[in-house]
């Protein structure tokens, strides 16, 4: 919506700061988890996020601390949006004792309640009826806090996903359901798996208002939020926002990607919210490249020092192994 | 003491504590009951009636019909309880566990652990078990084992009124997400129930008799049966003694096994099937940690390896009753 | 649709005796379930059908044996409509040896494979799924057949059925996913616990064809049912049709039903498809009263049998308890 | 004979069944993959490669990719066994079972039950299970208990590419519902795996090592982990006899007894938490009919009670190790 865009260039420049160093932030990151994971130091798997930065960054730029998320297997991105500390969840994903759950969680575990960030979720729909959960404690306290469930095109099919909307507008809770579309649910492309023509058509018809935008346009995004935010904040009542993003890589880091030729790799990859982002700002010489660069380097800085102090940090003590289980028991 | 029914010991153990906390709310298919409806709302107050006049004192706002779908319901309210609140969410029977189990066992009971021990979930699960409701193979079942097996779940199996309304309120106070069980079989049997509020603790066991020739341990509608059976065999002085653990996780090792330490002997009489069932699970704690004092085989009396019949007297045979506890009894007695 | 319905009324008289019949059965069948669970002849809970007639036998009416339909806890005028024995039913219900099931499934759980019906279901939400599979058993053996899946207004709101619709569209399989809107789900109404304005709607809206009929005028659901079917056996395609009812009892037998006013119930009671087919046929004189009370009377007599059987049969012997939990173990 | 992979094992396993049966079919997630994708279908063969090239050789008639809706998987599964397809429906990994646990509890498992015996249901369920994959607590439960637990259904844990085939080949051909599941850990294990197709029959157990001092009886992974224990103990001379049941469901009792009977002691290793577990249900088969024979307390050797932690030093500490294995070894034969 070219409107919605023209009233997001209106932010202060350092909104448009906060916004690019998230973005970068979890571009770095990201690109940090694969070559930590190429060279053996993160254990299990990761999805990376690269790609879809503007959709995390833009969902998260109008919600405090106090608002809520509930995130993905593919979270490391969300969680960086919503602020989480990144050498805590460096450490984290390299399962080391001082992560922001010390260890126990791991990539898609990951958890910060003091963030909003109620947790990764490694199960494809878990989310979204723990996001309508914090959106009903919102309702109950009046204190005009919004929940956000991410889900993918993937996890729009799930029947849980399905469920969740049709409580949040039955119990009238400010839940909005992001489905950030990126194409696939691992292998499969979402032209197979979503039988409907449209995931924001599909959710308009469970009687809550829906939109799609340009999930690799930051600013899209943020004015798609807004309506939604409008919508939950003042009025109480859910929303669906769907992001269309491409995936530059693989489901997993790692995953060879037989399924997708080089040229819809290359298309995917010239699809990029970062490289649009700069555009759009320098063009209207709200940031300039120096800037922008010099945010860059502060941001490598940043990440190469949790990366080291993740690889330096001690794994958990094995007498943890059984704590935290229950509060007592 | 008055005398309330293990359904009203229910209701006036949740009234108190909502009236004490306003955190405290309840949701569920037909909670309330006739939410839409010409008649308007708060007319059923969940279908086996124990939470009846709830919505008259606490509103729409504390007492929530939700639309039928289990996962939204535990998953809304494990949610709700990671921010604040303490839910009380009701599945009407435990069978239908089967459609929102992940938010249970994967979700729930997991947050704490996954995130470092910096999630709190004071979530309260109430639902129905047991059969002999004819009621068929999808609304009979007695799955205390599935959460039992389920770190990070309490498992809470309420064996009378009393019982029930303090275990109902150490529930709601609990900060972890806990599983309560409740016999639809024992709903009208009535008891002393104190008016004030009271907690009995998780993980310690009742023992409802003593008796030093053989140990007897069952759980929820099963206590009564137990004790029935045990109360015929002194009779005949055959001293049982009779443990009901009341919750399952934790559980109570130490009186049990200080129990076989006297008597020798044990019989688990358990209403779910026998495989990697609660019975089994007694019993092997038995033969690892009192092995030394066992003076015969631990005989486990379970339902068959069956789903549960329809017609009454397949049900009937289906769940353990006095005729085969006796006969368990009487075999570890002989041997 | 009046389309539809004169076309309808283009049937054999045939026919219209054998959807009489099938309709009547199933009040006079419930009002005996009724009368014997009052007098404690019938053990648990029965879930009557009495209102709904005209959808169950306008869905079943082109149906064959070899059609699959599966149903839910209110089945029994399913499975009448589908052409189960009525004796076999009552023993069922009663628990008895004989009975469809040999007493060990019971109202909740009838199911005779012989008729394509594939099964009472006690879960909500527990039959469109296994429907979806009988509609892939069809494609794969390519002979035309269809699967029919029975919900109620409450039933599709849970994520089994949503996901069911979407794996139907998606396998491309011929399965109708007829929804009963009968207003309650339990004691809660339906414009409470659907949070979407229309059923047939948001079933469209995962991308199957969708209709909504008047579910107590058997022409209409009959109508309905041909345009799914055509769609359903010549292409291969799902379709969700939606027929709204009225319950004109409780949702359980000797449910007081105190959330629903008198003039409610009235208004309820008033909708009757079995009046209203009376007064179509007569109206237009393809049958006339004398015969459909003659058929009323047939019926009484095999209801009458049935119950009379049904009583006098035996329990199951107890050394079933153990039998057909596998075919080999 | 040829050395195969427990991966490619199952496969050679599925496809020579397809090959031979028209009915069989294979669904799930990612089956064939790249469904919709530029590059096209059937690239993927299921995320661990075990149903590689069947695609190709099947078409999307057999080999169907489905949504990200597991309960519409098994339902679907399930309603096409019983009207006559014998489907292998996948779930990736088994702690996904908690979104779609009531189309196997409660339906499929019951279809035939409920229905008098009207019923078949000739479905295979492939699932993946075991720690030590470093995948957190939502992708790394051996769940076996939760499966053995239901009436109705087979549980089959291969633990070796011998048995993973043959077994594999019997659950196709079963008509009952079968859970069989895969250990993430063995996939690249090798074994001599004969050309043809051949069954491994259901309820007996493979004595692995016989020995004279003390049984030891694992599942799956842990199979493996067991004999290593008793290859290292009998250089000290221990004698162990190491016994796989291959099936929980049904179960090799008398394989077992008769080994107590010979040995007087037990010690089960079981990759699950310890309540409810597999461990408790052999304990207590053993604690009721093998009594008299037994000179030491059944140890269980499991995973504490506690989801699965994520960082590698906890996650190899909750997993039965060789160093608790033969901890319990020694413990039992000192007592
Ligand atoms: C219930 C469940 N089923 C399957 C999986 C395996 N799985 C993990 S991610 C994923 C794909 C999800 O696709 P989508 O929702 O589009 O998210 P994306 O990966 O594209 O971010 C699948 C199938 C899972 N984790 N949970
Ligand atoms: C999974 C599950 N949740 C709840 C129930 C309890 N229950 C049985 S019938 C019913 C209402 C179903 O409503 P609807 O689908 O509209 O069917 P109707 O009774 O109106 O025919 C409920 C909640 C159940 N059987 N299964
Ligand atoms: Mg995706
Ligand atoms: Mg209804």
């Amino acid at each position: 919506m070219a409107d919605g865009a023209s009233q997001a260039l209106q932010m202060s420049r350092d909104e448009l700061r906060r916004a690019y160093r998230r973005m970068k932030t979890i571009r770095m990151f990201e690109e940090r988890v694969e070559k930590e994971f190429a060279a053996g130091n993160i254990p299990g798997f990761a999805h990376v996020y690269i790609g879809q930065e503007a959709s995390g960054v833009g969902v998260c730029h109008d919600l405090t601390d106090e608002d809520y998320i509930g995130s993905t297997h593919r979270g490391h991105g969300h969680c960086i949006a919503k602020g989480c500390d990144v050498k805590g969840m460096m450490l984290e994903i390299m399962g080391k004792a001082g992560g922001l759950c010390h260890g126990k969680g791991g990539s898609m575990h990951i958890a910060d309640l003091s963030k909003g960030m109620l947790g990764a979720n490694a199960i494809v729909g878990g989310s979204p009826p723990i996001a309508v959960g914090a959106a009903l404690t919102a309702k109950m306290r009046k204190n005009g806090r919004v929940s956000v469930a991410f889900s993918g095109d993937g996890a729009s099919n799930q029947g849980t996903t399905f469920e969740a909307m049709n409580m949040a507008v039955v119990l009238k809770v400010p839940a909005i359901f992001v489905f950030e579309n990126n194409g696939y649910g691992e292998h499969t492309a979402a032209s197979y798996a979503v039988g409907a023509p449209s995931i924001a058509e599909r959710a308009r018809s469970f009687g809550l208002m829906a939109d799609c935008v340009d999930g690799s346009d930051f600013f899209a995004v943020v004015d798609g939020m807004r309506r939604a935010l409008d919508r939950a904040r003042s009025e109480g009542l859910p929303y669906a926002l769907e992001t269309t993003c491409t995936r530059h890589l693989g489901h997993f880091v790692g995953d060879p990607q037989p399924y997708r030729t080089p040229d819809e790799l290359a298309a995917a990859r010239a699809v990029d919210p970062i490289k649009n982002f700069r555009a759009r700002v320098t063009d209207v010489k709200l940031l300039d490249l120096a800037e922008l660069d010099g945010i860059d380097a502060e941001i490598a800085a940043e990440i190469e020092d949790a990366a080291q102090a993740a690889l330096a940090a001690p794994f958990p003590d094995l007498s943890t192994l059984e704590t935290d289980v229950y509060s007592r028991y | 003491m008055p005398k309330k029914s293990y359904r009203q010991a229910i209701n006036e153990a949740i009234r108190q504590e909502m009236r004490r906390d306003p955190n405290v709310i309840v949701l569920g298919e037909d909670v309330a009951g006739g939410q839409g409806s010409s008649g308007g709302p708060g007319k059923v107050g969940s279908v086996f009636g124990v939470l009846a006049g709830l919505y008259d004192e606490f509103g729409a706002d504390r007492v929530l019909d939700t639309p039928i779908t289990e996962s939204a319901i535990i998953g809304t309210a494990g949610g709700a309880a990671m921010t604040g609140l303490r839910p009380i969410a009701e599945i009407m029977f435990a069978d239908f566990v089967g459609v929102c189990f992940d938010q249970i066992y994967n979700q729930a009971a997991k947050f704490r652990y996954m995130f470092g021990g910096r999630a709190k979930t004071p979530l309260v699960i109430r639902t129905t078990i047991g059969a002999g409701f004819r009621a068929g193979a999808q609304h009979s079942q007695t799955l205390h084992p599935l959460f039992t097996m389920v770190p990070g779940l309490k498992v809470v199996m309420p064996a009378n009124a009393y019982d029930a309304k303090g275990l109902m309120i150490e529930a709601i106070r609990d900060d972890d997400p806990v599983v309560f069980l409740e016999s639809k079989l024992l709903y009208d049997s009535d008891g002393e129930v104190p008016d004030e509020p009271y907690r009995v603790p998780f993980g310690e066991a009742n023992v409802l008799r003593e008796g030093k020739d053989v140990t007897v341990i069952g759980t929820g509608f099963m206590v009564a049966r137990a004790a029935q059976v045990a109360a015929e065999l002194a009779k005949s002085g055959i001293q049982c003694e009779v443990i009901d653990p009341r919750t399952t996780s934790p559980f109570d090792e130490d009186t049990l096994i200080e129990s076989v330490q006297k008597t020798g002997r044990l019989v688990v009489v358990d209403e779910s099937p026998p495989r990697c069932g609660l019975a089994a699970d007694i019993s092997s704690i038995v033969a690892e940690k009192a092995f030394k004092a066992l003076k015969a085989p631990i005989r486990k009396v379970t339902c068959p390896h069956t789903p549960v019949p329809f017609a009454p007297n397949l049900e009937d045979e289906y769940m353990p009753n006095p005729r085969r506890i006796e006969a368990a009894i009487r075999e570890v007695l002989a041997a």
